[in-house]
């Protein structure tokens, strides 16, 4: 019986590594309660398309991200994160999207530096007014991930297929 | 650098008036001409005491173990150790007036080999900026933090960062596959003293005791996002891997990102700043926004 | 068994070398961040067979991982299915060149403990599928002590092929055991003259008394065990678990700790259970779900492996289960050798 | 040994509600025929698994003299026992390793008198041999049944407890901590109980206890003042276990296995180990 682990570690942005045909991404779509879930509310609303790779949590506050969330998402479903919460100035909580920004920064450097393309964790400033905006961003990430592909690395491994 | 006399004197000192409980320093590991942490608890063992450029181990470490608990301390601290000290007592897990602190203006110390560490050549605070006593000249280089020394950054890091992407990605899958997750690098930092770490959390974490590579990248990423704008730089966490990976790469990344965008940040330096993400400015950088 | 000797020179043992990966699953070791790690390899260029003692991992992984799957299950609307997971991986015999003779001596040991009332039959498998190559050491490390220990280092039987390394500049190649006596018969006579055991034997001996001579740390073995079984009590204890950070290193990189744990992960209704590697001087080792811990201080947990090594398992199975390589030290940050605690507190 | 730490699977017939934190589970083998090879005796544990939560060690709270099943008692007290009393319902799968350890010496204690104490949730490996012992009831001499709880709400096998006062070949003790309002009986904790209440005869009486460390503790103290022999006490410890297969070096006092060796052990053998239980 196999008994020692391997994980199936496949560096990823390899450009031999075409997508399976009719593959379509998973989204990790992380939004804040207060503008960027009202915004994707308001983009359904207004009728406007955008892409159902973005599979939706909501946060009271983009400072609620916990850079644990992105490492857990990209380690499970998702090709890509998107992490979305109030412009600067609006936060319901005065400054929590302050804090965030840091933090995200610095996540998103190190995912960089440790072979993550910088595409695969997004975030964006969507109000609570932007609906098309929304839309945009959405678009703008799917599209990015649907280049690079699907994520093969550090994926913990789905016990069900096997 | 040797404050051996100094060291032996403060602490013979200190036994005699009473005042500590325990002293914490170096002694001679007794084979080679290499150091290992001490504590003393009386003054017959003082004689053990030595310091000087071998003296690396941080010992802001044993201020977490049940030999320090709820004692009055002696401790000797060289410039990182002083920092790593400076956030624990900001994060009220020590007691400023339960500790003696040493302070040493630090010159920088060398590796088994006799090599200046890396850490050293790079560093920007040597020295105590936590102490009781200070022993040592004020070094000349040491008013850096308004940069009259200009920030290094970590010549692996540079290395690494010019690599493209794919090439870094097998570099670090390497690195995650030589970890055995033994978790020595978190128990030897003085700043995991958290009782029970988030990634040994049965129902919070997504690997429960599986040793694999992607379970490996899951506590490694975490750890050091945990330490990202308190790490001071002092290399326990190394010199404990026994797979001997360049953890310092992580916190190093994460270190200059820090310094670059957010005000010139470093860890520990100031009393009371509990680090880079507890506070946040206007003027931090927006463009990687959408 | 007749012992059969071969004697060759330097190339000789490379072509050796080479003919073993031609032909066979090799692990050697392999150099990773500055250490030697026992790797799967296929040219003799990748690896050092003699790699330096206090620089290379021990070969316990090839046999007991650090990580593995035990078993799988996936619930469905039927119920659930519970397996083995997948087939077995050992079919083929594989070869280890450069173990060091403490690592071969620590499986003897593992042997007693995977073999008494439930057997090991994995363990047993890859105990069995595989060929040790064990070059004897020219030259004690600081930390090294196996001769002290309870058994004999010059005619230790745990490897299954012996290279020496003599002074007359020769190496002697010779089988331990009919698995290694088959090996050098396929792969060794084109390389190799055989020599008689009477012609090589002070080549061998001269070679092991200077390797002996060359030991930094002594001790009486028989007078340590038993004034340890005696102070289960002793303060000492907590003085020399004082600068120990608890970090683990120890037990993860000793060829004989044994200890691991078993835990389950899960994705929705499918899941496995994977046994890994744990530590004694994990403070939650002995946890139990009350709350109740029968080791909750430091120096508890240094005194039930440091007794555990030298006296409990020697009561248990009648061999030391510490072997004296020294890995625990060289890992260990705060460099405790687990020699000076047991000489200390022995005192 | 990769397939011996592969469980069987057991489908729960019964779950009782005993107190609010301890749970009977009643276990039958999926497949039939399991059950006959599954022999097992008092004081034998089983690794209980809830499948990807993890397993945990149980005592076998019936005894193999009442045939088709077998049950497990499960006190809430950490992460894998909350998840089994929050998600395990009638009719659930759950893996079953065993049985491990050893068992009560059961000729030894042939044709004496026996005492059982027992404190709280204790009482589940005393009750396997309980049963074995009234379902042999012509083997054994007088028969005492000391139980304690710290208030009659935490008391388990309430409905057992009751038969076995109604049989009038037993003696049935029970105490609380602390006075109650409807608590007519005996209120103390076990080892004052024991002297002062039972009083039990010394000659030809071997004594089985089981509960929290600290009441085992106390009671051996006074079984030992009452003048009981070491050989004489016996009782099962409680340890930390994983494989129950003598591998996992978790359960190691001394040079004893406790999945091994134990967890039954009499007073004689445990001044032996060392003092780490």
């Amino acid at each position: 019986m196999e008994t020692e682990v391997k994980d199936q570690l496949v560096s990823i942005e390899k450009p031999e590594l075409v997508a399976p045909p009719n593959w379509e991404p998973v989204i990790m779509g992380i939004l804040c309660n207060w503008c960027s879930y009202a915004g994707s509310d308001l983009t359904g609303t207004s009728r406007i398309q955008y892409p159902p790779n973005i599979r939706i949590i909501r946060v009271p506050c983009s400072s609620r991200v916990d850079p644990w969330f992105l490492i857990k998402s990209l380690q499970t479903t998702a090709d890509g994160v998107l992490v979305s919460g109030c412009h600067p100035g609006d936060c319901h909580y005065i400054s929590g999207n302050y804090y965030a920004r840091r933090r995200f920064l610095v996540t998103k450097k190190l995912l960089n530096f440790v072979g993550f393309h910088e595409n695969r964790v997004q975030f964006s400033w969507v109000s609570a007014a932007e609906g098309p905006k929304f839309a945009k961003v959405v678009n703008k990430v799917t599209e990015d991930i649907k280049k690079l592909g699907p994520l093969h690395l550090y994926k913990k491994e789905n016990f069900e297929k096997k | 650098m040797n404050y051996t006399k100094q060291i032996q004197e403060i602490a013979a000192k200190l036994f005699a008036e009473g005042k500590i409980d325990v002293f914490v320093g170096y002694r001679m590991n007794g084979f080679d001409d290499n150091q290992v942490p001490v504590l003393i608890s009386g003054p017959q063992d003082i004689s053990k005491l030595v310091f000087t450029d071998k003296s690396v181990f941080n010992l802001v470490n044993y201020l977490k173990t049940d030999h320090t608990r709820r004692k009055r301390v002696g401790l000797v601290v060289k410039g990182c150790d002083s920092r790593s000290l400076n956030l624990m007592l900001t994060e009220s897990q020590v007691k400023r007036e339960n500790l003696y602190v040493v302070g040493i203006c630090c010159e920088g110390v060398v590796d088994d080999d006799g090599q200046r560490m890396q850490n050293c050549v790079e560093c920007m605070v040597p020295d105590a900026v936590v102490y009781d006593e200070l022993l040592g000249e004020t070094l000349s280089g040491s008013q850096t933090l308004t940069g009259s020394k200009p920030y290094i950054v970590n010549v692996d890091i540079a290395a690494l960062a010019e690599k493209p992407l794919t090439e870094r990605a097998a570099y670090f899958e390497e690195v995650f596959e030589s970890c055995i997750r033994c978790n020595a690098c978190r128990h030897s930092c003085p700043l995991c003293y958290c009782a029970k770490c988030c990634i040994d959390q049965e129902t919070a974490t997504l690997y429960n005791g599986a040793n694999t590579t992607s379970a490996a990248f899951h506590a490694l990423m975490t750890w050091s996002l945990h330490l990202a704008g308190r790490c001071v730089d002092c290399r326990n966490c190394e010199k404990a891997c026994p797979s001997h990976l360049p953890l310092h790469l992580l916190h190093k990344q994460n270190e200059s990102v820090i310094f670059k965008n957010f005000q010139e940040h470093l860890a520990g330096v100031n009393p009371g700043d509990r680090g880079a993400f507890y506070k946040y400015s206007m003027q931090d950088p927006d463009d990687f926004i959408m | 068994m007749s012992v059969e000797i071969f004697v060759t020179d330097k190339a000789g043992l490379q072509k050796f070398y080479e003919a073993i990966m031609a032909n066979h699953e090799t692990y050697a070791p392999v150099e990773t961040f500055g250490k030697f790690d026992f790797k799967r390899v296929a040219r003799l260029t990748e690896c050092d067979p003699e790699s330096p003692v206090a620089k290379t991992r021990s070969i316990k992984p090839l046999f007991f991982p650090r990580t593995s799957r035990v078993m799988k299950y996936i619930a469905t609307s039927a119920g659930t299915d519970v397996s083995e997971t997948d087939e077995d991986p050992l079919a083929v015999k594989r070869v280890i060149l450069g173990a060091k003779h403490c690592d071969a001596r620590a499986l003897q040991v593992l042997d007693k403990v995977y073999n008494w009332d439930y057997i090991d039959t994995d363990y047993q498998k890859r105990r069995e599928n595989t060929v040790i190559i064990s070059t004897r050491c020219d030259k004690a490390d600081t930390h090294c002590f196996c001769t002290s220990l309870d058994y004999d280092v010059e005619n230790l039987d745990a490897m299954d092929v012996l290279i020496v390394n003599g002074a007359d500049g020769k190496i002697y190649i010779r089988a331990k055991t009919e698995k290694g006596a088959g090996l050098l018969n396929s792969e060794v006579t084109r390389h190799a003259s055989p020599v008689t055991e009477e012609s090589a034997t002070p080549e061998l001996k001269k070679q092991y008394d200077a390797f002996a001579a060359s030991f930094r740390l002594r001790m009486d073995y028989a007078e340590v065990n038993a004034k340890l079984s005696k102070i289960f009590d002793t303060p000492e204890f907590e003085n020399v678990s004082g600068n120990c950070v608890s970090c683990n290193t120890c037990a993860f990189v000793c060829p004989t700790c044994h200890c691991f744990k078993i835990s389950d992960e899960k994705v929705k209704d499918a899941g496995v259970r994977y046994k890994s590697y744990d530590s004694c001087n994990n403070g939650y080792f002995t946890l139990m779900a009350g709350g109740h811990n029968p080791r909750p201080a430091k120096y508890r947990r240094w005194r039930q492996r440091a007794m555990h090594k030298f006296v409990y398992y020697k009561e248990r199975f009648g061999e030391n289960l510490c072997v004296g390589c020294g890995k625990c030290t060289i890992s260990c940050p705060v460099n405790i050798s687990i020699f000076e605690v047991v000489n200390q507190v022995a005192q | 040994m990769e397939q011996l730490l592969v469980p069987m699977i057991c489908k729960v017939d019964k779950v009782i509600q005993e107190t609010p934190d301890i749970r009977t589970y009643r276990l039958k083998f999926r497949e039939e025929g399991m059950m006959d090879q599954f022999t097992y005796f008092p004081g034998q544990f089983v690794e209980f698994s809830l499948l990807g939560s993890g397993e945990c060690t149980f005592c076998i709270a019936s005894s193999a003299t009442r045939k088709g099943f077998f049950d497990c008692s499960i006190k809430k007290a950490g992460v894998v026992t909350a998840d089994i009393h929050t998600s395990l319902e009638e009719g659930d799968e759950v893996g079953i390793r065993g049985p491990f350890g050893n068992w009560f010496p059961l000729d030894d204690i042939k044709g004496k008198n026996l005492l059982f104490v027992g404190g709280g949730i204790g009482l589940a490996p005393l009750r396997s041999l309980i049963q074995y012992c009234t379902d042999n009831r012509n083997d054994y001499k007088d028969f005492t049944i000391l139980y304690g709880a710290r208030t009659s709400a935490d008391m388990c096998y309430k409905d057992e407890i009751k038969e076995w006062q109604d049989n009038k070949t037993l003696k049935v003790v029970l105490t609380i901590d602390k006075p109650e309002e409807t608590w007519t009986t005996n209120v103390g904790v076990v080892p004052k109980i024991l002297e002062e209440v039972v009083k039990p005869v010394i000659e030809n009486t071997m004594v089985i206890t089981c509960g929290p460390p600290i009441m085992i503790k106390y009671t051996i103290q006074s079984l030992v003042k009452l003048g009981f022999a070491d050989k004489d006490i016996i009782t099962t410890l409680e340890m930390k276990m994983q494989c129950g297969l003598g591998k996992c070096g978790r359960c190691n006092i001394g040079s004893t296995y406790v999945c091994k060796d134990g967890p039954v052990f009499t007073n004689e053998q445990l001044k032996n180990l060392p003092d780490e239980f």
